[in-house]
């Protein structure tokens, strides 16, 4: 049953593979059926190889499916091989779960645009990609699915190619995303040189000098920073909202923006061997977590605050990560999956309803409108801001114990990122489902850039049907499935007893050693939750106090929030403008400096032949009387060699 | 086929001379054109086109018989031309030249099917089947003399393509690129004739690389003297920073099929030329300046990409990422190890196939819109999704996207020379980063965005443009996916030649005793190769 | 032989010898002096006896023969034909020399080559081998040994100079012929070269201005291509381009080679 | 006194000479080529000196060859003094300057 494992990825790749060919016939929606009956086939493959898995016995739960030769070139021996163990299978159960449900929903939400088909290639591709990142069983596959999942997302963010934004926006999350790739890439070489074969089974056995480990492990976490959005790598991400909604929900939220956890978590035992580097993913991690959080507390494009929320998310995953606690790091990263998922997949809900308003402060009221999308929403609200039992409230509450261990200043800042999630979220809810229907008075639509869709709004308007609506079956379903998952995924790892800890007890073959047992008391444990749940509680008390009379407060949304502290800008100052200048200076001193020397020879040789053309003045007795000045002197070398 | 099939499976190098064939098919296809009636432009086209596939076909031939897991040469040719001065028509392939011959055989069909060209067909194909034949000449001769003699034919049917259905400032183009590449042989020239003659001191004259290399008779500060002016002939060629400014030039103002040649091909013959005889005469030379040629390498492959960014012409910028790219190849070269050197025999392929590409899609831009400013296009993706699709692709190849082709060079480059150099690998691993800034940022420039004026009528592909371009879209990804069938003919030899690097640069014994031994050893290898 | 014997054919190649010498170098200094080339035609005529004479006495018989019947008969002739037919026949002005310092270093360079060549003499004057190919002193008459010599060892080159003077024979008529196909391009260069004149300052105000000063010596390909085109202008009886004023005026200019 | 090759090699010297400078000197193209036969002659001269002194009839024959040459040449080149001077009526050879750089 293991060697379903192999189908996992396939499923996906068929399906791109037909839509690439036959996708513009299939049409809409049969394109978008199509891919996602591969993603089914895929979850169901994922299903088949878990099971089988829990047919073997603890410790021997790992299997390598070797494929074939990638490459091979002298001690350089590298498989296209796929790794089953309970960590890859967990998240490829997630990545084809969510994926498929992404894919269900995307069958409604793209409905009616002109590349439908198009969007169901990059789709498949990109799960066919993040499976083989999550499978593989060694660095070079891993990367191979790393990369390709950059370039999915580089397509799918600028799938509407035409706004100047989305197409920025793709090509800003990949170059970001290249930067993290070098360090991904160095991390192979130091490896390699140091272990000799790129497997990460041999690189999790070997034992690593401390330089190199932390070499190695802080490399790895450059191409963490750069796929999942941690400080100062993150600046890609919210700008990547310009993609469709299923985009952002699927890629820049739910899985590919994990990967760079889940690289870690592979790679654990060489944290473990690197205490320093561990350090520093924790603090980037909660670093990130705190400034992402307030980031999000003034945004206004309710897609933008799920972005920051997000990036602030990952940041707790490696607070985790920095502080040992792998499986915390990964229990959060299922439970976020499945609410940020949710919240993305509502927020489309809505921006659908609102014919492509994004804008929370032109929203307000739609409870009554969107009865589904909103009660979903809620249930994700609950989630993310650590409302118990929700799943959120386990998964973040198992890092912050994972960050006292590390330290209480982390465990603080945690705290505070915690109390701001609950903040903005809950400001959210309210912003979009209570309050007062702003959207009647908004001037609708002037945002909108694209002619066509203004035009539509303005039907929509003239037939009196610019009420919201609440979306199709497809879009809802899925929802309401997710809602489901992120009401009781908490209960993966309950922190009640050995037993409760599914999670823990499934992955401990992975982690083995990197796990730090924390034997807390049982005190502390309840301290730090219920001071946990005060916080996520203090937090919503104070949104809701905020902004559930007014969506007006310039107050709370100082500038500099709202401008999330001119990232971009010194993006721009420092990184941009600088690289502009040095290219437009080197291709300056290309054409200037280096052609010129070489057009300068050849300049030398015309400008001497131009002052030695006038020997040749084209009388012919004036070359007769060089031939007999140089036979006059050639006479006298003769006389003074034989003479002389 | 079946009689020189059976010829050469036993080894045999004698039959049916196949690697002869190789270089003669395009060359009496050549003559053959060249006798052909002017306005009969379609039979024109029909014998460039079959004596092209020909040559294709006879290199697939070469490549399904080569032998895997031997690092000699095959189908070796040997004979006497000019025995006074031991100079052979001496041909051979091996891992390395092996690929190079199948990317000639590939690329010059293309690049006759791609752009078409209507002035004075007649004289167009002519000379890029002679231009084939000197390449072909090139890439198999195993004589110094006649390796010579093809390196320096191929100038002359480029200059003319240049010159002749250029664009813009071609003339200056072409004579650039003749003057300075001809700069650069004169360096080989003398290098190559001084090895022969202080070869022939102690031995009976000859050209012959095999023997050459082997005797090692030049060592010491002569042989980086000699090394040198081998360098920088094929630095110019390569081009290697910073002799590189005639490149920009001749790339740009080329008709699209000499872009694809030039970037696809001759520019390979620096690389190669380094590789072969750089590596191969003067290892110990080699191993010396191996530090300087890595820097530049590293610098060319930052300041191309660099330079590339801000390029206002899409063929210019193509050109300077040849730069980069190259900068890779010689990198690996230099990293003198077995992954270093295999990463750079496989990159020259897989550059000439996404650059190749690169250009042929600029060129099918520039045939509609008849302008390569970027500031110009705008938005083709809407217009033209089939040809912006196929761009991404060949985009993420060059750019080195894992899975396909571009990655598994710039991979095998960078991590056989981190192990040996590292700081050098950890500079040209920015150079990924780079790529994807200035390929990316054209792309956008070009592709996305509301398609404005003439840009939103742009014709798509059509089908013989697909067809062309469908071979190198499944080698991008063939080799991306599955490169061992390349990389086991590529291995052996290239073992072999560091092997022979290493066994003749011993820091302390540079003794001729030693090479000695290796040399018999050598040569007894070449006679199984036969 | 005996001593007065001798001493009488010494005397008598001595004088011979003097004679010669005197009719070889007055007839030469007679070809480079004279003004009117049909004289210098002549005082060639008497070198090319002199030297026939000189090579009577040293025994070259069938040479001499050749020398006064091919040289003074048949190439003299030529010449004196050419002078006539074109009507060159008038006077060189000795006294003009357009190419500065040409007449000096010419005699200085001719008398230091000559002096250099004495020195060389004094030291060493044959250095080759005696009898490599025939003796010449020998049974049979000096005809016949070089008759033998011609067609036995240099026959192949016998054979190459008579087809060499074919070749010259075909090239002459050819070069002599009048190309009717193209009347219109003779007559124009032939009309252009009153307006050259013209031309040439016209080129020389407008393309190099101040480049070089002397505009007469200019006459580059230019002015010559400028030169044909005014030329079509002026056989259509259209108006010659004003000199400019700053040029040099036009007599100045070479169009007149030989004077009047 | 007895007149060896010497007298008649110092003759054909100065006979060189004097066709060289008339060469170099005169402007008249039919003149010049006079000069160049002048020249030719005195080599023809130390031929048949030599040739008598070393005793060799290679000397004589050498002598007859550059006399067909001579032939040749100036058939040829008074066909092209004839060309030149058909289409510019009058010329000296300082008027045939158009190869001037």
């Amino acid at each position: 049953m293991l060697d379903a494992a192999v189908l996992i990825p396939l499923f996906p790749l068929a399906g791109f593979a037909t839509l690439l060919v036959f996708g513009r016939r299939l049409g809409d929606p049969l394109a978008g059926w199509v891919a996602t009956a591969a993603m089914g086939g895929a979850f169901i493959s994922a299903c088949v190889t878990f099971a089988g898995l829990l047919e073997v016995e603890g410790h021997d739960r790992h299997d390598v499916q070797t494929l074939f030769t990638w490459i091979h070139t002298g001690p350089l021996d590298v498989d296209a091989s796929l790794l089953v163990d309970p960590l890859s299978i967990t998240m490829a159960l997630f990545v084809t779960g969510v994926g498929a449900l992404i894919h269900l929903y995307s069958v409604g939400y793209m409905h009616g645009d002109p590349r439908y088909s198009k969007f169901f290639v990059y789709l498949n591709l990109f799960a066919f990609s993040m499976l083989i990142l999550v499978l593989g069983s060694n660095m070079l596959v891993s990367f191979l699915g790393w990369e390709g999942v950059g370039a999915c997302s580089y397509l799918l963010i600028s799938f509407w190619f035409e706004r100047k934004t989305a197409a920025t926006a793709g090509k800003k999350a990949f170059v970001t995303n290249r930067i993290g790739d070098v360090g991904f890439l160095l991390a192979m070489f130091l490896v390699f040189q140091t272990v000799g074969s790129l497997d990460f089974a041999d690189l999790n056995e070997a034992s690593l000098a401390a330089g190199t480990a932390t070499a190695i492990a802080l490399l790895l976490f450059l191409g963490a920073c750069g796929k999942s959005a941690q400080l100062p790598l993150y600046v890609w991400l919210p700008d990547a909202m310009e993609g469709p909604t299923p985009v952002s929900a699927l890629i820049h939220a739910a899985t590919m923006v994990t990967a760079g956890v889940y690289l870690m978590a592979r790679t654990a035992p060489v944290l473990a061997q690197a205490p320093d580097a561990a350090t520093v993913v924790a603090v980037v991690g909660a670093l990130t977590a705190l400034v992402a959080a307030t980031i999000a507390c003034a945004q206004n494009d309710i897609k933008k605050v799920l972005a920051y929320s997000t990036i602030s998310q990952l940041g707790f995953m490696f607070l985790a990560v920095g502080s040992g606690a792998y499986v915390a790091a990964i229990f959060h990263m299922v439970t976020h999956a499945f609410f940020k998922a949710l919240l993305f997949l509502g927020a489309g809900s809505v921006i659908h309803g609102l014919h492509h308003e994004q804008d929370m402060k032109r929203m307000g009221g739609l409870r009554k409108f969107m009865p589904v999308t909103a009660a979903t929403f809620i249930v994700g609200w609950l989630a993310i801001a650590g409302i118990p039992p929700f799943a959120g409230f386990w998964s973040k509450d198992d890092i912050l114990l994972a960050a006292f261990h590390k330290s209480p200043v982390l465990w603080a800042i945690g705290i505070v990122a915690a109390l701001l999630t609950a903040y903005y979220m809950t400001r959210q809810v309210i912003l979009v489902f209570f309050g007062d229907e702003r959207w009647r008075n908004a001037p609708h639509g002037d945002h909108v850039e694209d002619a066509e869709e203004a035009q539509h709004a303005a039907d929509e308007i003239a037939r009196g049907a610019q009420e919201p609506h609440e979306s199709p079956w497809v879009m809802t379903a899925p929802l309401v499935v997710l809602a489901a998952l992120a009401a009781i995924g908490g209960g993966l790892n309950l922190p009640f007893g050995h037993q409760f800890e599914v999670l823990h007890n499934f992955l401990h073959p992975v982690f083995g050693e990197a796990l730090v047992d924390n034997d807390s008391s049982g005190v502390l444990i309840l301290t730090l939750a219920v001071l946990a749940v005060a916080g996520a509680v203090g937090g919503l008390l104070a949104a809701r106090g905020s902004w559930w009379t007014s969506a007006d407060r310039p107050s709370l949304e100082p500038r500099i929030l709202q401008r999330a502290y001119a990232a971009d800008e010194i993006v721009d100052a420092v990184v941009v403008r600088p690289g502009r200048a040095v290219a437009d200076a080197a291709a300056m001193v290309d054409s200037r400096a280096i052609d010129g020397a070489v057009d300068g020879v050849a300049a030398l040789a015309q400008a001497s032949g131009q002052r030695l053309r006038v020997a040749q003045t084209g009388y012919v007795r004036n070359y007769a009387l060089l031939i007999a000045a140089g036979t006059a002197a050639t006479l006298a070398w003769v006389v003074f060699r034989t003479i002389g | 086929m079946l009689i020189l099939g059976a010829e050469t499976a036993h080894g045999a190098a004698t039959g049916f001379p196949l690697l002869s064939a190789l270089v003669a098919v395009p060359a009496i296809a050549a003559v053959i054109v060249a006798l052909l009636p002017r306005r009969r432009v379609e039979v024109v086209r029909l014998v460039g086109v079959l004596g092209s596939l020909a040559a294709a076909v006879l290199s697939a031939y070469v490549v399904a018989r080569f032998r895997a897991g031997e690092g000699g040469y095959q189908f070796v040719t040997d004979t006497a031309w000019i025995e006074s001065l031991g100079i052979h028509w001496k041909l051979g392939v091996d891992g390395i030249s092996l690929w190079l011959v199948a990317l000639t055989g590939v690329l010059f069909p293309i690049a006759l099917l791609g752009p078409v060209v209507h002035d004075d067909v007649k004289s167009y194909v002519a000379w890029i089947l002679v231009l084939e034949a000197a390449c072909m000449g090139t890439f198999l001769a195993l004589d110094l003399f006649v390796f010579f003699v093809f390196f320096e034919i191929v100038l002359v049917p480029m200059y003319f393509l240049i010159a002749g259905w250029g664009h813009g400032r071609r003339e200056y183009a072409a004579m650039k690129f003749f003057l300075y590449t001809l700069a650069g042989s004169a360096f080989l020239l003398v290098a190559m004739l001084a090895l022969v003659v202080l070869h022939a001191q102690d031995n009976p004259i000859t050209f012959d690389l095999v023997t050459l290399a082997s005797d090692q008779a030049v060592v010491g500060s002569t042989a980086r003297w000699l090394f040198l002016g081998f360098a920088v002939a094929f630095a110019v060629k390569t081009p290697l920073f910073p002799l590189h400014t005639w490149l920009p030039d001749a790339h740009t103002e080329a008709p699209t099929a000499g872009s694809v040649i030039l970037a696809g091909v001759l520019l390979k013959m620096g690389t190669y030329g380094l590789l072969r005889f750089g590596l191969g005469l003067f290892p110990q030379a080699a191993v010396d300046l191996a530090p300087w040629l890595l820097t530049l390498a590293v610098i060319g492959i930052i300041y191309g990409a660099i330079v590339a960014a801000v390029q206002t012409d899409l063929k210019r910028l193509v050109a300077y990422s040849s730069v980069a790219h190259l900068g890779f190849i010689v990198l690996g070269t230099f990293a003198l190890t077995t992954n270093g050197l295999s990463g750079a025999v496989i990159q020259m392929v897989n550059h000439g196939i996404s650059t190749g590409a690169l250009f042929l899609l600029v060129g099918m831009i520039y045939e509609r819109r008849h302008t390569r400013a970027i500031a110009e296009l705008s938005g083709l993706q809407r217009p033209a999704p089939v040809l912006a699709g196929v761009f991404t692709v060949v985009m993420l190849s060059s750019i080195g996207l894992p899975g396909l082709n571009g990655f598994v060079g710039e991979f095998l480059v960078l991590i056989g020379t981190f192990s040996v150099h590292r700081w050098w690998a950890v500079a040209g691993t920015l150079g990924v980063v780079l790529a994807a800034v200035y390929l990316l940022w054209a792309y956008q420039r070009v592709f996305h965005g509301e398609p404005e004026g003439d840009n939103a009528t742009m014709p798509d592909m059509v089908w013989r443009e697909k067809l062309v371009m469908v071979p190198l879209l499944a080698l991008i990804v063939f080799l991306g996916v599955y490169p061992k069938p390349v990389l086991d003919r590529i291995n052996p030899s290239v073992d072999r030649l560091v092997e022979h690097v290493r066994a003749n640069s011993e820091p302390d014994a540079p003794k001729p005793g030693v090479p000695r031994e290796d040399r018999d050893d050598d040569e007894a290898r070449e006679e199984a190769g036969h | 032989m005996e001593p007065t014997l001798a001493l009488a054919a010494t005397k008598v190649d001595a004088l011979t010898f003097v004679l010669s010498a005197v009719i070889i170098l007055s007839g030469a200094l007679g070809v480079v002096l004279a003004r009117n080339p049909v004289h210098a035609a002549l005082m060639l005529v008497q070198t090319l006896f002199g030297v026939a004479v000189a090579f009577v006495a040293q025994g070259a018989h069938f040479l001499a023969a050749v020398q006064v019947i091919v040289y003074a008969g048949a190439i003299v002739v030529l010449f004196l034909f050419v002078i006539m037919l074109l009507g060159v026949d008038s006077e060189e002005s000795i006294e003009a020399e357009p190419l500065r310092n040409q007449r000096p270093l010419a005699v200085i360079l001719g008398l230091i080559a000559l002096a250099e060549l004495l020195l060389l003499g004094r030291q060493d004057w044959a250095t080759g081998a005696p009898s490599v190919v025939a003796p010449l002193t020998g049974p049979a008459a000096n005809i016949e040994q070089l008759a033998r010599v011609l067609f036995t060892r240099y026959l192949f080159a016998f054979e190459a100079t008579s087809v060499l003077l074919v070749i010259a024979v075909v090239a002459a008529v050819s070069l002599a012929r009048r190309a009717s196909a193209e009347p219109d391009l003779d007559a124009d260069i032939i009309e252009s070269s009153a307006a050259e004149d013209a031309a040439n300052l016209e080129a020389a105000v407008t393309e190099r201005q101040g480049r070089e000063p002397e505009v007469t010596e200019q006459q580059g390909r230019e002015g010559e291509v400028a030169a044909v085109g005014v030329g079509r202008g002026l056989a259509n009886g259209g108006e010659p381009p004003p000199p400019a004023p700053e040029a040099p005026p036009a007599p100045e200019a070479p169009a007149g080679g030989i004077e009047k | 006194m007895t007149v060896g090759v010497e007298w008649y090699l110092t003759l054909a010297a100065a006979l060189f000479t004097i066709g060289a400078v008339g060469l170099l000197v005169r402007r008249n193209v039919l003149v010049m080529f006079m000069c160049v036969e002048l020249m030719l002659n005195a080599v023809n001269l130390t031929f048949v000196s030599f040739a008598r002194d070393l005793n060799d009839i290679g000397g004589q024959a050498l002598v007859f060859f550059v006399m067909v040459v001579a032939a040749a040449e100036v058939v040829v080149g008074l066909g092209v003094i004839v060309a030149i001077f058909r289409r510019r009526a009058g010329a000296t050879a300082d008027d045939l300057h158009v190869l001037k750089g």
